[in-house]
């Protein structure tokens, strides 16, 4: 994996295009190059602008500024079913009428291919994504799973440039999603077809994506590997949005000097230019180390004492939430996997230490 | 209750003002349902002679109906003021709608059915004129039982006379079916409304056409070159009468009216309204000018004796038409 | 096709273009009719004479306008209080018969929801037949054994809300079980739960969920009966209802009466839809 | 065991009424007239058994060419609504948005506030020879003459279409709204066309509603009796009409029975091939309207 | 938390009920006590029958036999009217064409109190569960989680001895349902009602509740905390189902000792009286050292070399699919908080360690 280097050619180029609705603007502005072969998500919150980005690449939609090539073409006045990329519908949109083979084959038949041709062509791609020998079955005998692939096996089957997915997981449930985000993303590996994906859900993005485009308000915030919007955020919003933080609102007093609202002082990194005035502090709990022993913390830029509040016990993903005594903030922390700590009680005193590298700092 | 009369008539026979005298000299509302002849039977058949006080069927329809459904009561003549009617007219309706020695009707109005010609632009005379090509399109007749006694008699053959005798009879309208059928292509329509065909005879879209004499007066009064034509076969006649239906509920308000109609001033009234004659004594009287010169217009003296009027029909002949009358309209 | 593809001018304009030639289609008849009220003529038809309100308001010889047409406004009066009994008897056992067809379970079920149905594929003229002589036949016989007169099964008022609401309640059914059927019935239960009673809950829940199905069927319900005419033709005795009436009128003497009376009923109707529609997205 | 559970109570309460409509507003009448259809008259008052009113069907050529007609005419009336309707009703469905649609939709529903019999009066008034259309051709010097519109078969079918586009455009918006855009757009997105994409998305999905529409608006011309007779010439018989006649005019009760119950059963034939053919069933696609 | 204790009285109590469908057994001979107080849930595959089991406590079903006593009182024949148990529906169930305080009000004007006192009382209650003000607002104005407390307001204003919910997180997008997590369990704390859930997300139970019952076709697996049940599992259907896990079947030839069907040797903890045999080993990923450095893995019971898969990268969260080279078993492994390793690339050869006590070997 990870296998997209910036000098693979590039499918899809999206450039400086916008789209504005009466009185507001739903993409802004917004460039993308996605290299041939990778996985690229795009992950913003609800009504950032993603579908309406989508559908501009699809062609549903009629840009009101800039262009958009896929494979080197240009794009402009390419009715959507002459366009090289496929889409995944957000709820698959299968047709109900027909069967699984014909859901498949429909896009072959268009382009008037013989019976027999469309019926192995068809067969092959279902067994390509794990299910041979439905294409008899109908839709309503599907479970949402297999809907899912069959949805990516009509589009995959097509040999398209680009394949768009519009959420494809929103309307599976948690287990079936956490199974089937697993399964597309070994998918896309196997037919190296150039996926580019649409979440609002930063796990899927995280554990899918080769790059990840975090989008807000119809611009890109940043763009990056999983890692880097992981654990190097340049965005206040994106250290928000992707995995799990606690934010604490403040005031720097130097670049890596701060405290919160509340008065609790913080050694921080500061990873903004400015060295001083508000800022928002951001703590990730996994990084937040806990003890019932106060001298384990000796090696830490940032000690403090707390009282337990409530544990919340998920086994290897259990967090404990505590309240700093001095300024009553409260934070949570992510326990061990070890298991330790799993036996916190209400009102404990414990200590917690955060390395002034695990602090992140963004000016507002 | 006892202030509501039921009355079961055609057009233009209850006008709204003499409803209103009524109403005023004898606290009687009268509820009017317009309907003809056909359905005047099939109404009261249906309601075993129940629902109306009062019906005004043609003498001709009422003793064959009167036996077989049982839908008429005997009318008490000591109730009516027989001193209102033309004797000559009373004595006929009551041969006409008597029944095992009980009289089922008094006469009301009597009225021919004739031809409506536009005079400018049509010569027509006789039914079968209607036929002839030069008045192709614009010319229209009922799709009625009186439409073939015309014919037959236009034909030269009596239907009435063969009443008695359904073959007969059957093979005399088979005849003038036929004709008509011929016919047929000549003719605008079938007209239905009345109102229909005058519209279309005032603005020309019809110059002649079988209707009875009230409508071809109304549109001489409007175009005087538009006359009502007693057919030289000799125009039907026929007489409107008052009949009672068998299960009435408001008997005495059905004598008041027929004693209040027959009234001269007010049968006049009610005359001028519908077009036509009554067969009470006096109105005459209070008529129009007008009407009484269009009368003597239509019917010099031999057409006035010429006029055919229908006896009474016989059940079971009525089938015999319809037919024809079927077969003339599918025919192509 | 649909607006997110891309359609050329031609197919656009040609939609377009078709559209508004059939909603001209749709309003033409009327639109005369409306316009016709007001020519200054004895008849209902061409040529246009002038404009006139005569046939709303004069009162002469020759011209009864609407307002002074008591036989008119009679058989306005006739058919408002078909159409309410009509409404009321739909409704309820429309109410009723959506129960049994979405909660009720028992033999022959299936048989009487295939025969709730039939009514709306019986040609009305049949239906009106048939109701009239079964009625007939009835009071023939009770006249027969026992001189007993019934007058309600001779043509009537009576009967015509039976042949009305033979059909009609059927369209009530359809619509109050199909908003019925979209019942959450856990709703009850969570009723149920709060200490609801049956009753209780058939008052507070139910009907209230009802309500908007059981208001637009009685609307329709209304609008359909004071329409009808092939049922009612058969069935009406001495008191006519408008339908019947203003056919009368058109076989025998049609006026501009007939299309005054046309547009106060189109205006009335107007006025109501309007009203039920432009107060929905308040309630909603 | 003795007693009602409140539960059964309920059920035959409900019943009742149900039961009750149904038998004596739909059974027993219709099977009255059966009987009234199965027996001839033999006098005065008095009548026999016979199938005569049946044979006199077959036997006359008038009375079965009526009834082909009647017949043939509906089919005509149902498929011009059905083609008139869609595109509208797609257009209301799929592509007016917002105020237009809700518009779009009133218009739609406005004929029907009006009586059946103020929309053929309008169809009168434009219609007769000196009506306003045929006038209107003069005027533009279309024809010299006025021509007379009313009176021709083409007319019934104007009449009938007119009064049966709402009972095709209301379930045909209703099976329409519910397709899903997206569904059109993946036919698309995966190269259809628009032919393509009504053959096998559209009409499959909407056939339901089109059964539902058809069958109404078959019902509806089949059993009218107003237009035709209004708007018909002289030789259009309607097989309604015949029924009427026979009842009204003829009091041939026994006659018009077997008519009336020739005419439901050839609607219901031709209903349920409909349902056959298109693979719907009667119940569902009762109701859609 | 964990407050529950053996002494406290028993709230509800099932004894030995059973629900049978036409050849098919709901609920099973199943006994259950739920002490004053306490959040107990019930975890369970789909169509387990833990509905039948709560509408059968709620009155909505009559149990074919054994007892339901509430509050000490038997519940036989008690209408579901009458019955001191509140519910919360999966769908919630709020009345549409009533606003929220005449939503909340609904049960006490049942009871025929006076109106300003019904909404005096919804108001307070209102404000307990975090929304006041709102009495006035129409249901489809809410949002997913206010929707949730409303519902919950409704239960709770009747002061219900038990409250029971169905799954009613169920219908949430994931991050309300993260957040309406905690939130639900800090209710119940402060408003000391017991609580009966039931859910099939093992996180929520695990996460929310002082007890848990895991069921499985009718029956109680195993009745327990959190804790018990994720560390010390009783069942191979408790150990699959509880927390993410790796299973490997194959045999046991010792007590401690046996061997994968691929022949992959484990070292284990035999949870069951049984010393050989068939078993399957459960093996959690976060219990699984991993290191380039296969020297770090001497003190492990269990010591594979293995090529690493994929790399499944979620923040706090990434896991990584390794291949024994041996064998070519498949293993999950979490990795650590640090972010350490998540540079792992495909083919890149890794050792893990196992201890003996977090391999658990279940007969079969
Ligand atoms: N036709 C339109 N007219 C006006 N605004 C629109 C239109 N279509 C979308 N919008 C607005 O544009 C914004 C972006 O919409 P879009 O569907 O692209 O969001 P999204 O990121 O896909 O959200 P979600 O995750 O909820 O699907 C939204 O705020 C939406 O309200
Ligand atoms: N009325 C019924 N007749 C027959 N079987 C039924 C009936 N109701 C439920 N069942 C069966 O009983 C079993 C238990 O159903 P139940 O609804 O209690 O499951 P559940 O554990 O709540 O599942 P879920 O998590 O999917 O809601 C299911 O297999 C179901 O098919
Ligand atoms: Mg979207
Ligand atoms: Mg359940």
């Amino acid at each position: 994996m990870q296998t997209s280097s910036s000098s693979a050619p590039i499918d899809l180029s999206v450039q400086a295009v916008s789209k504005h609705y009466t009185n507001f603007t739903a993409v802004n502005q917004l460039s993308l190059d996605v290299p041939k072969g990778s996985f690229f998500s795009i992950l913003g919150p609800s009504g950032c602008g993603k579908t309406t980005l989508l559908r501009m690449i699809a062609g549903f939609i009629t840009p009101d500024e800039g262009d958009i090539l896929i494979g080197g073409k240009s794009m402009n006045n390419v009715a959507p079913n002459r366009r090289p990329v496929n889409m995944v519908f957000q709820h698959l949109a299968l047709f109900p009428m027909m069967t699984v083979g014909e859901n498949v084959g429909y896009g072959l038949a268009r382009r008037g291919l013989a019976k027999a041709e469309i019926q192995r062509k068809a067969e092959d791609m279902l067994s390509r994504v794990g299910l041979p020998g439905i294409a008899g079955k109908r839709i309503d005998q599907l479970s949402g799973g297999q809907k899912q692939r069959v949805a990516i096996a009509r589009s995959l089957v097509l040999e398209p440039t680009l394949l768009l997915l519009d959420e494809p997981l929103g309307a599976l449930d948690l287990k079936l999603r956490e199974h089937m985000k697993l399964e597309l993303k070994q998918l896309q590996h196997e037919v190296g077809t150039t996926f580019v994906y649409i979440t609002h859900d930063q796990s899927e993005a995280l554990v899918m994506s080769d790059r990840v485009a975090v989008m807000n308000k119809g611009q890109f915030e940043q763009v990056g590997t999983p890692q880097e919007l992981y654990y190097h955020p340049q965005t206040a919003f994106v250290a928000g949005f992707v995995g799990n933080n606690n934010r604490l609102e403040g005031a720097l007093s130097s670049a890596q000097q701060g405290a919160t609202a509340a008065g609790l002082p913080l050694h921080a990194t500061s990873m903004q230019g400015g060295t001083s005035g508000n800022a928002s502090f951001f703590i990730r709990p996994e990084t937040i180390a806990l003890s019932r022993n106060a001298s384990e913390m000796e090696n830490f830029a940032n000690q403090f004492r707390c009282k337990v509040e409530t544990l919340f016990f998920d086994g290897a993903n259990s967090t404990v939430q505590v309240r700093e005594v001095g300024s009553g903030t409260q934070l949570h922390v992510a326990l061990p996997h070890t298991g330790q700590h799993a036996d916190l009680v209400h009102d404990e005193t414990v200590h917690i230490g955060i390395k002034a590298e695990h602090v992140q700092a963004f000016q507002r | 209750d006892d202030q509501v009369l039921r009355l079961l008539t055609w057009a233009d026979y209850a006008p709204q003002a003499v409803v209103d005298q009524f109403k005023k000299e004898t606290g009687i509302t009268v509820e009017v349902t317009l309907s003809n002849n056909e359905e005047m039977i099939s109404k009261l058949r249906a309601t075993g002679g129940a629902g109306f006080d009062l019906v005004n069927p043609s003498q001709d329809r009422i003793t064959g109906p009167a036996k077989e459904f049982g839908i008429y009561q005997p009318i008490d003549l000591k109730k009516v003021k027989v001193a209102n009617f033309i004797p000559s007219m009373l004595e006929s309706t009551k041969k006409v709608t008597g029944l095992d020695g009980k009289v089922y009707g008094v006469p009301l109005f009597w009225g021919t059915d004739g031809l409506v010609v536009n005079s400018a632009k049509s010569k027509a005379a006789d039914y079968s004129d209607l036929c002839k090509a030069e008045y192709a399109g614009k010319t229209a007749v009922r799709l009625k039982r009186p439409t073939l006694i015309g014919q037959a008699f236009a034909m030269g053959k009596d239907p009435f006379k063969a009443y008695a005798n359904p073959k007969q009879y059957e093979a005399i309208m088979n005849a003038a079916g036929d004709k008509l059928i011929a016919c047929k292509k000549n003719l605008k329509y079938f007209w239905e409304s009345k109102d229909q065909l005058l519209n279309d005879i005032r603005n020309g879209e019809v110059v002649a056409a079988q209707m009875w004499d009230a409508g071809g007066w109304k549109l001489n009064t409007e175009n005087a070159a538009i006359k009502f034509v007693a057919p030289k076969s000799g125009a039907l006649g026929w007489v409107d009468t008052f009949a009672i239906p068998s299960k009435a509920k408001n008997v005495d308000a059905a004598y008041k009216w027929i004693n209040f109609i027959s009234r001269p001033d007010v049968a006049a009234k009610v005359a001028k309204s519908a077009g036509s004659f009554t067969a009470i004594k006096g109105a005459e009287n209070y008529m129009d000018a007008v009407m009484k010169k269009q009368l003597a217009e239509s019917f010099p003296p031999a057409a006035m004796k010429n006029i055919k009027w229908y006896p009474a029909i016989p059940a079971g002949l009525e089938e015999i038409d319809g037919k024809v009358l079927d077969k003339i309209k599918a025919a192509n | 096709m649909i607006p997110s593809l891309p359609d050329s001018k031609f197919l656009t304009r040609g939609r377009a273009v078709y559209v508004t030639l059939f909603f001209l289609f749709l309003l033409l008849p009327l639109s005369v009719v409306a316009v016709f009220a007001f020519n200054n003529s004895l008849f209902p038809t061409p040529p246009w004479k002038g404009f006139t309100f005569d046939w709303f308001i004069a009162h002469t010889d020759d011209r009864t306008g609407l307002f002074f047409d008591t036989a008119l406004l009679t058989s306005i009066w006739v058919s408002c209080k078909v159409a309410f009994w009509v409404t009321v008897l739909s409704v309820t056992i429309g109410t009723g018969n959506a129960f049994l067809l979405e909660r009720a379970q028992f033999p022959g079920k299936s048989i009487l929801t295939t025969m709730m149905l039939v009514p709306l594929v019986i040609p009305g003229v049949i239906l009106g037949i048939s109701i009239l002589s079964f009625a007939s036949q009835i009071a023939n016989f009770a006249y027969d054994q026992w001189e007993l007169e019934l007058e309600w099964l001779r043509p009537g008022l009576p009967l015509v809300v039976a042949g009305q609401f033979s059909y009609i309640v059927t369209i009530a059914t359809l619509t109050i079980a199909a908003r019925l059927k979209r019942f959450d019935e856990s709703l009850e239960e969570a009723a149920l739960n709060l200490g609801a009673s049956r009753f209780a809950i058939l008052r507070t829940i139910t009907l209230p969920y009802l309500k908007p199905a059981i208001i637009g069927s009685g609307a329709v319900a209304f609008l359909l009966s004071f329409e009808n005419f092939n049922t009612t033709l058969m069935l009406v005795g001495s008191d006519n209802p408008l339908t019947v009436l203003m056919y009368g009128r058109m076989r025998e003497g049609a006026s501009p009466v007939l299309n005054a009376v046309s547009l106060l009923l189109m205006m009335v109707s107007g006025i109501a839809v309007a009203l039920m529609y432009f107060r929905k997205p308040r309630q909603k | 065991m003795n007693g009602l559970s409140p539960k059964k109570l309920t059920l035959y309460l409900l019943l009742a009424p149900a039961i009750l409509w149904l038998l004596l507003l739909i059974v027993l009448p219709h099977t009255g007239m059966g009987i009234i259809s199965l027996r001839e008259r033999v006098g005065p008052g008095e009548f026999a058994f016979s199938f005569k009113q049946y044979m006199t069907f077959f036997e006359e050529p008038l009375y079965w060419n009526t009834f082909v007609r009647t017949a043939v005419m509906s089919l005509i009336a149902t498929v011009l609504a059905l083609v008139l309707a869609f595109p509208v009703a797609w257009t209301i469905a799929k592509v007016a948005k917002g105020r237009m649609k809700a518009l779009m939709l009133a218009a739609t529903l406005l004929p029907f506030w009006a009586s059946e019999l103020v929309r053929t009066l309008g169809w009168l008034i434009l219609l007769r020879g000196s009506g306003v259309i045929p006038g209107f051709f003069q005027m533009i010097g279309l024809t010299n003459e006025p021509v007379e519109l009313l009176y021709h078969d083409a007319t019934i079918l104007v009449g009938l279409v007119y009064s049966s586009l709402l009972f095709m455009l209301v379930p045909l918006i209703n099976a329409l709204e519910t397709l899903d855009d997206s569904l059109i757009e993946a036919a698309y997105d995966l190269g259809g066309n628009r032919f393509d994409i009504l053959r096998r998305i559209v009409i499959p999905h909407a056939a339901p509603g089109i059964a539902a529409g058809c069958i109404m608006v078959f019902m509806l011309t089949l059993g009218n009796y107003l237009t035709p007779v209004v708007l018909g010439g002289k030789s259009s018989m309607w097989f309604t009409e015949q029924i009427y006649t026979q009842f009204i005019t003829r009091f041939n009760w026994e006659q018009g029975a077997a008519f009336a119950f020739l005419l439901l059963g050839l609607s219901s034939l031709l209903v349920w091939a409909g349902l056959k053919i298109t693979g719907q069933r009667f119940a569902d696609a009762m109701r859609r309207t």
